[in-house]
Order: structure tokens, then C-alpha cells, then sequence
């Protein structure tokens, strides 16, 4: 006979002096870095037990999940995590609601349509590669053909950009054509860089604007654009300061930034509410953290919309996706 | 003069070397006698540095000798031979003859010194090899020859040679010793050890004779004793070899093995032979004959390209040993052990039973006890000297190894048993044993073919003799067991052949 | 100088001596388990939650099952001195037809099992024969199975699939994931707090264990890695003992696959991702040679066990990225030469007795 | 000259001509415009420096794990004496050689001390390696340093890059080192047969130590050939190296074993895989079919030699 194994799951409530929350990206990667002020401010302001930034999982699943129950039994009861792979995590994130843990999947939302989080707070990957496609082709007249380069072709986020991209292709009409997508280059800069130079020298003259939608590559793309001197304009992803200067002397032609900042702050409020008591008016509950368009127009301006953007995400919370006692 | 005294040495389960002691003066050869595992390489390896004892201690012209490896023997001008070969093989033999002090200008080889050096000890052995040929590609006894230029390269004032003979040629081996006389009439000392008495007791002047590792003689002059009375102490009591019983065979029964018309990719042609049951049919021929290319031809690992093979009456296509063994009860103990015979990291009692295993098994599995069981009976019947059963075969001495790979194949109930080579570097008794034994086989039935260099072992146990020379079979005699003749006759046959090839 | 009286000969029974009596602490096994017990101990007092049945203990002996297992794999092809370098991607194919299996066909857990661990032992058995025929290094033929296996896979997902996972799970694979014997009683009697999956692992351990000490077949494999010439001249099949401990090597990886899926969730294209360095280190901690003739498995589970045993400590004491890397070798290193310096002490003993 | 017609290189040579042809061809002559062959020899720099320096301790029978995390540990370190403390180039150039050096010589030292299996020791190394490399710069990259050094990592001769004639000249160093000098062949002796090297007086324990030391040696001269050519470097630089390093020799014909190496077989293997990168980039053939070709052509290429060697014994003997 099996044992019922809802004895723990009952929701507790905690004062916001008892939550401990961890906040656990995939890996080391600089979109992630911002995380850890954030986290550091929650705590003060949100006068929380603890908000602790492990990056320790090195993009594997399983050592995610280890260092999720290592965690765990340290005491850290509410979770900000983004999935190392996301057609697993749902996986995680159930083990995590049984023991009455609150959870909520940051910067990226598990594959397929269930979510077992009680939210997810996370850019629409999809959206930013289409606002990404759409600066390109912006910037590149409305007329001729680009290249996007991403990361881990294994990855559901991946198979979102390359649709975000189509999409904003195909409402072209045909004026812009994709000549290539090269997928899995965003594993290490040497590997991207390799990429790049080997995809200007076969496609250089043809290729008009290239998207790129991860970090390695994008840096790869700048840096081989300006060295080969060809008039490509490059957007990039993420506001990492090689990038910034990028747009700053023209190497790059925009960026498309997330909310990191937003989704650990507003992430670790949710999180602290959900452990006091509040539940999710609708589990699993996909909510976009916002992506914005940075050329060179806006390149000093763009971190005010986005700070808008996060208290706009903190009240949408009160109002809307929790429900308090 | 070089002197050890009360060598101990013990390796993990057995005490090899138990107050050995061993004089050597300047300008003579002085044998080193012993039955195999008496301790004799592993004094050889102490006096190198290769091993250090555990009790003793070694002089040179009266000073304490403290070797810590192999460099320090060779500072003090102590040459050796190693009883395994230790060449390398992807290396010329003339890198491999300065080895151990590479000519060099400024840490660049200096390759026309090196090679000038091994031109210059070739010559003393009155050998003709290409000295930028990789030691790969040479036949055991050219690498055996190679080692020893190696050892001569040096201007030693002792030379060590450990079974220098095991894999020469008479012409090579009486070349050997016209060196070792030389050396000897220069004034350096040499020590000498074999298993083959008859080259002993032509060239050494004093013996030192070891029985488990002690001393039993040393330092003796060799003119006072025989060769019986040089057994009898190194088996520790009065020695008789037992004469082998006579064994009738029968003519008519069908062949067990029959060669007609073969040809072979390796060259042999038109190699016509049969073995019948109860039958040792001895193949003799000078080493590189082609009898061993010959045995892995008719077990698949050479091409046969006309003739056929019959086993028991049936033609037999063989194409691998697994094949000969499961199908046709036929076995091969191959002549080089090292390489193709044992298993030198695997455990005694496992490189035994490895051909019986399929017998063995139930269900797949292995009976431990069976297997254990089976396995020191032949430990036991040859006289194999193992410290544990578990000890790896690796760790026996060469002798031993030897009776290692023998036992293999007798374990293995074959009908038919080519065996090549199978005493080389075995003690006089052991060797009257395993004659025994072999008689034994062919008596129950067995058909046997011998393969052998050593034309008294040949003559002494076959029923007939084929000799082999060139590729080809030269003829067949049937042995009446009188040295003497067949050794006249078999002589004159390989002397026929060749001259008809010149001619 | 002196010549020795005729003594009687010795018999060879007697030379055959007693074995040597090796202290019990020599065995480089019993090495292994006091450095786990000194780590344990270690650990716990600087993190007592490192006993923690549910949040540590617990998932420790999963993840032990999987890397146990994955060791196991490669230790079935470092039997004959050979490497599989496409463990992982034979457990992602193995895993892929689970998923298949049960996604399209509907099948139960135990059919789709089989018939994934059929898959991963064919793939296995292409590269034992690829290896056998063509005498090409098992090296490059498995890396170069690895780099066809990794195209596929995505290919093969993505073709079945709306992503790179199967969306469903045999019944039966939460329990191997979330439940423990503890979980199920008989009256009062509960079982201990072992994960399901463990006895999977167990049950490897033994059979390899068994195939390689008692049958002929894994002796035979043995005899092949010491040394293949003399094998083939001894009479043994070695084209077929490689292409059957390839096979079971990807039989193996594929029941790696299939625990990891279950302990993480989903059959997945990323399964088995990680699982090479893992499947060298478990094995050659334990004592395995690269060289072949020779395998442990306990030491393979005292391998697995050790470095998850430190994984999970060193992530109890949250060090940063960095600093954790730096300790994770570090103590692997120091446990080693402790290790190392008790089997020299031990192998000093051992020349005097 | 028909000794090498017999040869492994041989064939891939022959196949690594013919594939560079085809190519040629295939792409219209595309290949050979100056940019396109700037970047094919500027990205085979880095994996032919690293299939050396994998080759030289493959030579004693041993394995290194830790050099692509060492290569990226000195690039990064490269990277930081230049821009954080402000050093010129040429002496970040040399602490970056020395670094490896140094690395590769406590590996060494570590495998003969220990006597620790070298795959767990450098396994060991490789970890804390990859903690250091983190630590230089967390996560972020490096960009914008010595502008002569990357001018040195952008600049031609003749059309061919000058960090890939950098990786030729290496490799006929260390060809001249494992055939001429003295050391080297001490290497070649250790690994092919330890005991038979000890008996002829060298120091199989010195042998390690030197093959360890170079091979960090030569991770450095790829970390530095990274700094040089790409202009930016972070943490993630190495994580690719492991198995093309390894990769290299062994396609190229360097047994595991030891005792034997083959540095135009490294050099033509590593031409060979770079050799399918470009043809991917050239027909934006889908990512997804360019492991199976990869493979494929490793596993033919490879079969194609045993056939020959085969046919050539078969010849030979007949
Ligand atoms: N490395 C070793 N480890 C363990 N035992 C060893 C080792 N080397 C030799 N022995 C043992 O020491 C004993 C003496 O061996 P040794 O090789 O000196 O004999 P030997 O007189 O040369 O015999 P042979 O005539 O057969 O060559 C044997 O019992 C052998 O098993
Ligand atoms: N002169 C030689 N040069 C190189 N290799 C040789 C030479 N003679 C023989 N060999 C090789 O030595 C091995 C043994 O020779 P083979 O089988 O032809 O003769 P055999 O009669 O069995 O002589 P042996 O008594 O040496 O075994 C073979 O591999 C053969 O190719
Ligand atoms: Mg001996
Ligand atoms: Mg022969």
C-alpha cells in the first residue's frame, strides 16, 4: 500500500523575516550578473531572512537540481529559478510545490504549455527575437537578407527565437530573406567567433543585418563586423557593457535588452508574498518582464523605461495575479 | 674483481634471492647456473640496479657499490643482457644500441655518430643489419642481437649476459662466444647464464650454482665439475634423466592432421605432411624456415593459397584459433610468450585456464573452484614455481613463463598440438619432464607436431622428422634415435636444399 | 667457498606458500571508504544538513544510481583497454525510443524500457563492430558516433516532437522519481528511505560485477583488453567479446538514460549531455585502468559515490562559482594522495613480510 | 618519398587536398578569395597548437583534461595584465607562455609525486583551472586591449594569417624536438616502452614532467594566439578545446598508448575537421546534419587509411 504523500504540502505562512529566497540561474553568464544586486536590495527592502545568487549549476540540468536541494536544505524556502532546460524544469519546480515551497520561474518559462511554477516572470524570448528582427530590418532599409545567430539548438527557448525571427521575416512580404541561422554557438566566445568570421567570408557580401539572440554571439558578430569592415548592421542582445560601447561607436546597430533587474526584484517580491499567505490567482501564470529596442538614440535613456516597466510589473502583481487574504 | 655477498631479496610472497653470493674476477667467464626461478635474473638485476636488495652487500675491486638504478651500474662498467628483451620497438636499432648515452651536439642527436657506433658493435658480432632499420621489424634473434651490441657498446669492465643464447642461431651463438672470449682475454669479466650446458661448459672457466635462492657453489673452477654433478646441485640430489618409453604408432591409421600441396601467402609451397594419432612428427629447420609461419597458416592467421588441410580424414578450413580449438580439438603454443602467449597482468591459475573456460562453464558462468582446481594440477605436473595462485604471470621467471604458456595448451585437451619452440630458456630438469610428458600425450593418443630449433630434443622425442628449409619441406625422416646419424642426415638435407637453391 | 650437502628437494606444493598476508587497510577499496567516511563526517559537521534524509540524503543516492551507472558503462569498454565516447548520446538515443515508444505507441514503462535499452545495445554493438572489423582505434569511432548521434538526435526530436522532449512519461516514472520505499508499507512496515531507482543501479553494479568475476563471457572480454593477441591465440572469439562489451556498453548508457530521465523529469534531447567526464572518473577513481584486463566495480560505486558525495557537500557550503571549482580538485586531489600515501605505507609493510 | 606514399599522412593528406579542391570548386572559388582563406587558416591556428600540445603528453602515454581550461585561464590572465594592470603586451605574451608552462609543469609534477592516474590529475587540474579562469573576470569579457597585439593576431603574410604561420612554425618545432634532440626522443623511449627506458638510464619520471610542462607550454601559445586573433576573450574561452585537442592526434594517427607521435597527422586532422566548419558556412548547410557529416568524414577518413595499409600489406606479402 502506498502512503499519501500530501502530509507536507500544506501552504505555511511566513513573515517576511523567515523567507529565504535563492535565486538560481542556468549558469555563469553576464545576463544573470545584475541578479545579484538585485537580490541584495530585495533583502533590505523587502527586510527578508535572506535572498541569495548561486550560479554553481554550469547549464546542467541535474546539477541544477542538486544545487536547488542543496538549497533547499539550507533552509531557503521560496525560489527564483531560471531552468536550465526547460523541457525539465516543470520537473523541478513540482518536486519544489510539494514540499510548499514557492517558486516562480525567472527569465525563462518551461517548454510546452504547463507551468508548474506558481508564475513565470520572464522576457517573451519569441517577442524580443521579433522586436530584435524587426530593428534589423529597420535598420537595414526593409529590404535584403539576414543572419541570426543563437545558442543550444536542444533548447525550446532557441526554437522560440528562430519563429520570433521568422515572423517578423515573413510579414516583410519577402523583401527580407533569412540566408542562414547558426544555432549552438553560444557554448564558448571562441567557438562564436570562429562562426562568425567562417559566415562573413562565405556570405559577407550578401548579408545585410545579422539578429543575434545570445550573448557569445553577439560579441562575436561586433567584434567580426568591425574587423572585417563590412557594412552590416549588427543587433546584439542584452546591455553588457562590450556591447554598450558597441552601439556608443557604431559597431553595433541596437540591442535588444530584458528586464534582468525587474525579474529578480519583482520575482523576489512575488516570492516573498506568495510565502506570507498570498496565493496565485492563476498557477502558472506566464508574465513578460518586458524587452526594449536600444540604438544609439536611446542608449542613455533606455534604463528609465525599464525601471517604468518594473513598477508597472510590481503593481500588476498586486493587482492582478495575487490573491491576498 | 666483482663480489656479492648474502644478497636478500624478497618480493611480496617470495624470497628470490636468500644469501646469494657471487665472485667474478677480471678476465674470466664465470656461469651462473640454476633451475628455473633459482633466483638467477633477479641476481643479474640486483648486480644492475634495477632492483635493490633487501640484505647484502655488493663490491667492486673492494669498494662498497651502491647501485640505485640502472645509470649507476653503467657508471661503474657493468654491461647487461636482460634475459626479456628491452628494446624499443619503434626506435632504429642504432638508437637503440646508444640509448642509453644518445651522441648529441647541444641536445641535437648527432645520428652519424650514433650510427657509426652501432656499425662499430654489429661488427664485433659479426652481424649485418641495417642500422637505421626500426628494431620492429627484425625476427626475435636479431633483436637478441641487438641487445647485446647494445651491451657491448659500452667499454664495461663486467658483462652480464642472462640467456643470451635463447633465440640464436648455432652460427650467431659460437659468433657470441668468440666476443665473450675476447672480453675475457682483455681482461673484463663476464657472467654467463643458460640453461644450455653444453655452451657452458665450452666457454666458462668458474660457475656459481643457485638452489632457491642461496648459493649452493661459487666461485668454483668449472674444470672440477661434470654436468651430471652441475645438476645434481642445482636440483639439490642425485639427477638421473629417464630414458622415454618407447611408443609404437600406428601406420595406418588415418592421419589426425595432413597437409597436401599447401601453399601459403607468406611463400611456403608444395608443404606435404601428415600426423597421425599417438604421433610426434618433429618439423625441424633453422630459425626464419617459416615452420612457425607455417602453424599460423594452418590455424587461419596466415592465408593459405592452394592445397588443402584435412583434419581426422575431413578437409578442415580454419580461420581462427577459436575455430581450431572448438571445432577440430586442435591447439597452438605459440613460440614467442611474451606477445602472443600469456597474459603477463593476469593471474597464473586465469592464463591457464583461459582455453578451458568454454569446457568449464555452466550456464556461462565459471566455476572458481574447478577452475582453480584444474589449473594448479598443472602448476603442479610442470613444476611451475608460483609464490600465491593469485601472483600474475608477469612476475614468474622466464622459465616459468614458459611452462606457463605450455600448460595453456595441455590444459586445453587438444587431439592435435602444435607446439613451437616450447623449451626454450627451460631448465635440464623441467625439460626431461615436460619431454616425459609430451610422451605421455603422444601415448594416449595425441598426434603432436613439434616444432624445434634444438635438434637433440627433436631427435630425442619424434617418431619422424620433417626438416624444413626455405619454405619448403626438404624431407622426411623417420627417426631411429641414433644423435649421431639423424643429425648427420637432417644436416646434409638443409645443406642439399640450399645448395640446389643456388645453383 | 663452499658447496651446499644434498638437501632434500623441496616439493613444489611447498613452494606454492601460503598468499602474503596484504593488512586489510592496503586494499586501495578500503581506501576509498574511509576517505567517503572522513568526507561524510566532515561535511556533516561543517553542515548538519548534510544529513538531511529528504533534502540531502535522499536525492544523493539518485544521483549516485545515475553516475554509478554511467560509469558502469564505460567500464564495460575500458574492460578491453577501449573508450566509448559516445556514452552520452547512446543514453539520449536509448532515451528518445523510451520516449517513442510510450509517446506514439502507448506503451508501459516496462516495454518502453526494453526496448530503449535494445536500442542503446544495437548502437553499441554498431561501434563494437565498426571497431572489430576495421581495427580503427575505439576513439575515434565512438567520437565520431558521438558527433552523427548528436545531429540525429535533434533531427530525430524535433521530427516527433513539437520541441526537443516528449511531452508525456510512462506511468510509473514518478514514483521511480519522486517516491522512496518509504513510501510504501505493508501494515506498519515501511521500507527505508531508499529511492526507487537505486535498485536499478544495485542491480547493474551486480550483473557487471557477476559478468566480470564469474562468467566466461566477461573474463573472456578481460583476457581480450590484457592482451588481444595472445587472446585470439588462446582461442577466444575477440571480435565478438568487443562488439559485445560495446553492446553492453550502450545498454547500459541507455539504462543511464532512462534514470536520469526519470530523475530529472523527461525524456529529453539534452540527456546524457554530461555524462562523459563522469563515466571515465567513477571508474578510474575506483582503480580501473585505461589500459584494460582490469575493472572494479565496487570501486566503480565507491568512484560514483565519492565525487557526488563532495559535489553535494561542497554545493551544502555555497561557495561561489569559482571557489567551488577550485575546491571540487582540490579535494579530489588531496583525498587522492591521502589515498596514495596510505597505499605506499601499506606496499613498504608488504616488501617485509 | 614512397615511403611516405605508404604512410597514414599520406592519406590524409590526399583526402585533405581533395576536400579543399572540392570546395574550392564547389564554392565557385569563393575558398580562395583572400577573406575567406584568412579565416580558414586563422581559425585552424588554435586546434592545431592544441592538438600538439595534447600530442606531446599522448607521447608519454598520458592525457591532459586541463588544456582547453588552461588555455583560457591564460588568455584570460593575458587579457587582465593587459588591461588591469596595465602591462604592455609583450610581457603579458610571455607570463601568458610561462603561466602554461608552469601549469603544465605542477601537472607533471603532481602525476609523479602522487603517482595518481595523469587522466585524474589533470581531470583535478582542469576543474581548479576553470575556477581561476572565472575568477579573473567573472563572467565578462575582456575586449579593447594592446592594439599591436591584435594587429600581430590580424595580420597576413603572403595571404595566409601570421598566427597560422605562428602554428606551423610550433608544429615544426616540436616535430624537430620529438626527431632530433635528445630530450625528445627520451620522451618517444618512455612512452613506448618505461621499463626498457629505465633499464637504459632515463628517467621515465622526468619524462612526464617535461611532456607535462610542454604541453602547458603549448596551451599557452594558444591562449595567446586567442588573445591575438579574436580581440575579445571571456571565461567561456577553452570550453570547446577538449575534444578537438584529442581529436587531432588521434585521427591523425597518435596511438593512446604513447611511444609514437605524428605532427603532420595532427596538423592534417585539425585541417580536416576546419575543413568541414568552413564547407558548413559555405552551404549554410542545416546545423543539425553537420555533427552526422563531421562524423562521417572522421570515420572515412580513418577507413580509408586501414583499407589502404590492408591492401598494401596484402601486396606486399603476396
Ligand atoms: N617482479 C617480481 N615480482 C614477484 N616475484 C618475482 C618477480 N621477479 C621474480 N620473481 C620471483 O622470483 C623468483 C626468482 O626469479 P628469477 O627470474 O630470478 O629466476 P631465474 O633463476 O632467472 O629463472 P629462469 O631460469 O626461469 O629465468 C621466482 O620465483 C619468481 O617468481
Ligand atoms: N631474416 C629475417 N629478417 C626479418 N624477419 C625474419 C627473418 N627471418 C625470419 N623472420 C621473421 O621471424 C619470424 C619467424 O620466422 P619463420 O616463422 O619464417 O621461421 P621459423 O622456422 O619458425 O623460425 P623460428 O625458429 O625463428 O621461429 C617470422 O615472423 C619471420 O617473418
Ligand atoms: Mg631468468
Ligand atoms: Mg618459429
Amino acid at each position: 500500500t502506498k502512503k499519501s504523500d500530501n502530509d507536507e504540502s500544506a501552504a505555511t505562512s511566513r513573515g517576511p523575516e523567515q523567507v529565504k529566497i535563492a535565486l538560481i540561474p542556468g549558469g555563469a553568464h553576464p545576463y544573470f550578473q545584475p541578479w545579484k544586486d538585485a537580490a541584495a536590495t530585495a533583502k533590505t527592502e523587502l527586510k527578508l531572512g535572506d535572498v541569495t545568487f548561486n550560479e554553481t549549476s554550469d547549464w546542467d540540468q541535474t546539477k541544477q537540481n542538486d544545487v536547488i536541494k542543496s538549497l533547499a536544505a539550507q533552509g531557503y524556502n521560496a525560489f527564483g529559478i531560471f531552468g536550465v532546460s526547460p523541457e525539465n524544469i516543470n520537473s523541478t519546480f513540482e518536486d519544489l510545490k510539494r514540499q510548499g515551497f514557492a517558486v516562480g520561474s525567472l527569465a525563462s518559462c518551461p517548454a510546452g504549455d504547463v507551468d508548474k511554477a506558481d508564475f513565470c516572470l520572464s522576457t517573451d524570448t519569441g517577442e524580443a527575437a521579433y522586436k530584435a528582427t524587426k530593428t534589423a530590418i529597420e535598420a537595414i532599409g526593409g529590404q535584403g537578407t539576414i543572419a541570426h545567430l543563437t545558442g543550444n539548438k536542444v533548447d525550446s527557448n532557441t526554437q522560440r527565437r528562430i519563429e520570433g525571427v521568422q515572423k517578423a521575416v515573413d510579414e516583410t512580404g519577402g523583401k527580407v530573406k533569412v540566408i542562414q541561422t547558426v544555432t549552438d554557438i553560444d557554448t564558448d566566445l571562441q567557438s562564436a567567433q570562429k562562426a562568425v568570421a567562417d559566415l562573413l567570408a562565405a556570405k559577407g557580401k550578401q548579408i545585410n543585418g545579422i539578429v543575434t539572440t545570445a550573448y557569445n554571439p553577439a560579441v562575436a558578430a561586433a567584434e567580426g563586423v568591425k574587423q572585417t569592415k563590412l557594412p552590416i548592421k549588427v543587433i546584439a542582445i542584452d546591455d553588457d557593457k562590450t556591447i554598450l560601447d558597441g552601439i556608443k561607436d557604431g559597431a553595433v546597430a541596437g540591442t535588444v535588452v530584458q528586464n534582468p533587474v525587474g525579474q529578480a526584484s519583482v520575482g523576489s517580491y512575488a516570492l516573498m508574498k506568495l510565502s506570507g499567505g498570498c496565493t496565485i490567482a492563476q498557477p502558472g501564470v506566464v508574465i513578460d518582464s518586458g524587452s526594449f529596442v536600444v540604438t544609439k538614440a536611446n542608449v542613455d535613456t533606455y534604463d528609465q523605461e525599464r525601471q517604468t516597466k518594473t513598477n508597472e510589473l510590481k503593481t500588476a502583481f498586486d493587482g492582478q495575479y495575487l490573491v491576498c487574504k | 674483481m666483482l663480489v656479492a655477498e648474502n644478497l636478500i631479496k624478497t618480493f611480496p610472497g617470495v624470497r628470490a634471492l636468500d644469501g646469494a653470493t657471487l665472485r667474478v674476477s677480471p678476465g674470466s667467464v664465470h656461469a651462473l647456473l640454476g633451475e628455473n626461478g633459482a633466483g638467477k635474473s633477479t641476481l643479474v638485476k640486483v648486480l644492475t640496479g634495477v632492483y635493490q636488495p633487501d640484505g647484502g652487500r655488493i663490491t667492486l675491486d673492494g669498494d662498497d657499490l651502491r647501485l640505485t638504478g640502472p645509470m649507476d651500474a653503467q657508471a661503474a662498467g657493468i654491461g647487461v643482457v636482460h634475459q626479456e628483451r628491452n628494446l624499443i620497438p619503434a626506435f632504429s636499432v642504432a638508437e637503440n644500441i646508444s640509448l642509453h648515452h644518445l651522441p648529441h651536439r647541444r641536445g641535437v642527436v648527432d645520428r652519424a655518430r650514433m650510427r657509426a657506433e652501432a656499425r662499430r658493435c654489429l661488427g664485433l658480432l659479426e652481424v649485418e643489419l641495417d642500422p637505421d632499420a626500426p628494431v620492429a621489424t627484425l625476427s626475435p634473434a636479431q633483436g637478441q642481437l641487438v641487445e647485446i651490441a647494445k651491451a657491448l657498446s659500452l667499454e664495461n669492465r663486467v658483462l652480464l649476459l642472462d640467456e643470451p643464447t635463447a633465440s640464436l642461431t648455432g652460427d650467431e651463438a659460437d659468433h657470441l662466444y668468440a666476443v665473450v672470449r675476447r672480453l675475457r682475454d682483455s681482461g673484463r669479466a663476464v657472467v654467463l647464464v643458460s640453461h644450455k650446458l653444453e655452451e657452458v661448459f665450452a666457454v666458462a672457466d668458474t660457475l656459481t650454482v643457485l638452489r632457491d635462492g642461496r648459493s649452493v657453489a661459487s666461485g668454483e673452477a668449472l674444470a672440477g665439475f661434470s654436468q651430471s654433478r652441475v645438476v645434481d646441485l642445482m636440483v639439490g640430489r642425485a639427477y638421473e634423466q629417464v630414458e622415454l618409453a618407447r611408443r609404437e604408432v600406428n601406420a595406418e591409421a588415418v592421419p589426425a592432421l595432413r597437409l597436401a600441396d599447401v601453399a601459403t601467402a607468406h611463400g611456403h609451397r608444395d608443404v606435404s605432411l601428415e600426423v597421425r594419432p599417438g604421433e610426434i612428427l618433429g618439423l625441424y629447420g633453422l630459425v626464419g624456415a617459416g615452420r612457425s609461419e607455417l602453424a599460423k597458416a594452418i590455424l587461419g592467421l596466415g592465408r593459405i593459397t592452394a592445397g588443402t588441410v584435412e583434419v581426422h580424414g575431413k578437409p578442415a578450413r580454419i580461420a581462427t584459433v577459436g575455430e581450431a580449438l572448438r571445432r577440430y580439438r586442435l591447439g597452438y603454443v605459440t613460440e614467442d610468450r611474451k606477445d602472443e602467449g600469456l597474459f603477463l597482468d593476469q593471474q597464473v591459475t586465469r592464463n591457464i585456464a583461459v582455453t578451458v573456460w568454454r569446457r568449464l562453464a555452466r550456464l556461462g558462468l565459471v566455476p572458481d573452484r574447478a577452475e582453480r582446481r584444474l589449473a594448479l594440477d598443472f602448476v603442479g605436473k610442470l613444476d611451475i614455481r608460483i609464490s600465491t595462485p593469485r601472483q600474475v604471470a608477469g612476475q614468474l621467471s622466464g622459465g616459468n613463463q614458459q611452462k606457463v604458456s605450455l600448460a595453456k595448451w595441455l590444459a586445453a585437451d587438444c587431439d592435435i598440438l602444435i607446439v613451437d619452440e616450447p623449451t626454450v630458456g627451460i631448465d635440464v630438469r623441467t625439460k626431461a619432464a615436460f619431454h616425459e610428458l609430451i610422451a605421455g600425450l603422444a601415448a594416449d593418443g595425441l598426434a603432436l607436431l613439434l616444432i624445434s630449433s634444438d635438434l637433440p630434443e627433436t631427435v630425442a622425442l619424434a617418431d619422424r622428422i620433417a626438416v624444413m628449409s626455405d619454405l619448403r619441406i626438404a624431407g622426411v625422416l623417420d627417426n631411429d634415435h641414433d644423435y649421431p646419424r639423424m643429425s648427420r642426415q637432417i644436416i646434409r638435407m638443409i645443406h642439399a636444399e640450399t645448395h640446389a637453391e643456388a645453383a | 667457498m663452499s658447496v651446499a650437502t644434498e638437501e632434500g628437494r623441496t616439493e613444489s606444493a611447498e613452494t606454492v606458500r601460503k598468499p602474503p598476508r596484504i593488512p586489510w587497510w592496503a586494499n586501495p577499496r578500503v581506501g576509498l571508504v574511509i576517505l567517503l567516511i572522513l568526507l561524510i563526517a566532515l561535511f556533516t559537521a561543517l553542515r548538519p544538513a548534510f544529513l538531511d534524509t529528504k533534502l540531502t540524503l535522499v536525492p544523493l543516492q539518485s544521483d549516485i544510481s545515475v553516475y554509478l551507472v554511467v560509469g558502469l558503462a564505460q567500464l564495460m569498454v575500458l574492460s578491453l583497454g577501449h573508450m566509448n565516447m559516445a556514452v552520452g548520446r547512446m543514453a539520449a538515443m536509448s532515451a528518445f525510443v523510451m520516449g517513442l515508444v510510450h509517446d506514439q505507441l502507448g506503451a508501459g514503462l516496462v516495454v518502453s524500457l526494453l526496448l530503449g535499452l535494445i536500442a542503446g545495445g544495437l548502437l553499441g554493438a554498431l561501434a563494437g563492430l565498426i571497431i572489430s572489423r576495421t581495427g580503427v582505434n575505439s576513439f575515434v569511432v565512438t567520437l565520431a558516433m558521438d558527433f552523427a548521434l548528436v545531429g540525429l538526435i535533434t533531427i530525430l526530436y524535433t521530427s516527433v516532437t513539437d520541441g526537443v522532449a516528449f511531452p508525456t512519461l510512462p506511468a510509473g516514472m514518478d514514483a521511480l522519481r519522486f517516491d522512496t520505499f518509504a513510501d510504501y508499507c505493508l501494515g506498519d512496515v515501511c521500507g527505508p528511505r531508499i529511492p526507487l531507482v537505486v535498485p536499478f543501479a544495485v542491480a547493474a553494479a551486480l550483473l557487471v560485477g557477476l559478468l566480470f568475476r564469474f562468467s566466461r563471457l566477461g573474463r573472456e572480454m578481460l583476457m581480450t583488453g590484457a592482451n588481444i593477441k595472445a587472446a585470439e591465440l588462446s582461442g577466444i572469439p575477440t571480435k565478438n567479446r568487443i562488439v559485445q562489451a560495446h553492446a553492453l556498453s550502450g545498454l547500459i548508457a541507455g539504462l543511464a538514460g532512462f534514470l536520469l530521465a526519470a530523475n530529472n523529469g523527461a525524456f529529453s534531447a539534452s540527456i546524457g549531455g554530461e555524462f562523459l567526464l563522469p563515466s571515465f572518473l567513477a571508474p578510474v577513481l575506483g582503480g580501473t585502468l585505461l589500459a584494460g584486463g582490469a575493472v572494479s566495480v565496487l570501486g566503480t560505486v565507491l568512484g560514483a559515490t565519492l565525487t557526488q558525495v563532495i559535489y553535494k557537500g561542497l554545493n551544502l557550503l555555497q561557495f561561489q562559482l569559482d571557489q567551488l571549482q577550485l575546491y571540487i580538485g582540490l579535494v579530489l586531489l588531496a583525498a587522492l594522495s591521502l589515498d596514495r600515501a596510505r597505499h605506499v605505507i601499506a606496499e613498504r609493510r608488504g616488501a617485509k613480510l | 618519398m614512397t615511403r611516405f606514399l605508404r604512410t597514414p599522412d599520406f592519406t590524409l593528406a590526399a583526402i585533405a587536398l581533395l576536400g579543399f579542391v572540392v570546395l574550392a570548386f564547389a564554392t565557385s572559388g569563393n575558398l580562395l578569395s583572400a577573406g575567406t582563406l584568412g579565416a580558414f587558416f586563422r581559425f585552424l591556428a588554435v586546434p592545431v597548437v592544441i592538438g600538439l600540445s595534447q600530442m606531446v603528453v599522448l607521447a608519454v602515454g598520458q592525457m591532459n583534461l586541463s588544456v582547453g581550461a588552461l588555455t583560457g585561464f591564460c588568455a584570460m590572465a593575458a587579457a587582465w595584465l593587459m588591461l588591469e594592470a596595465g602591462l604592455p603586451a609583450p610581457v603579458a605574451v610571455l607570463a601568458a607562455l610561462a603561466l602554461g608552462l608552469g601549469v603544465g609543469l605542477i601537472n607533471g609534477l603532481l602525476v609523479v609525486f602522487t603517482r595518481i592516474n595523469g587522466f585524474i590529475v589533470t581531470l583535478a587540474t582542469m576543474t581548479i583551472i576553470q575556477g581561476l579562469r572565472y575568477g579573473v573576470n567573472g563572467p565578462d569579457t575582456f575586449q579593447g586591449y594592446s592594439a599591436g597585439l591584435r594587429a600581430f593576431g590580424r595580420a597576413s603574410v603572403l595571404g595566409l594569417p601570421v598566427v597560422f604561420l605562428c602554428a606551423l612554425v610550433v608544429a615544426g618545432l616540436v616535430g624537430w624536438f620529438f626527431a632530433r634532440t635528445v630530450a625528445g626522443r627520451r620522451l618517444l623511449a618512455s612512452g613506448g616502452s618505461p621499463f626498457a627506458a629505465r633499464l637504459s638510464g632515463i628517467s621515465n619520471d622526468r619524462s612526464l614532467v617535461v611532456a607535462h610542462g610542454l604541453s602547458g607550454l603549448l596551451a599557452g601559445v594558444a591562449a595567446v594566439i586567442t588573445v591575438a586573433a579574436s580581440g575579445s576573450v571571456n571565461a567561456s574561452i577553452g570550453d570547446d578545446l577538449l575534444l578537438p585537442s584529442f581529436a587531432a592526434p588521434i585521427i591523425g594517427g597518435v596511438a593512446l598508448a604513447g611511444g609514437m607521435v605524428s605532427v603532420t597527422g595532427t596538423v592534417l586532422a585539425a585541417f580536416l575537421v576546419r575543413l568541414v566548419d568552413v564547407m558548413q558556412a559555405q552551404f549554410g548547410i542545416n546545423p543539425r546534419w553537420i555533427d552526422l557529416i563531421i562524423g562521417a568524414v572522421v570515420l572515412g577518413a580513418v577507413l580509408l587509411g586501414t583499407v589502404r595499409q590492408r591492401l598494401h600489406d596484402r601486396g606486399s606479402t603476396a
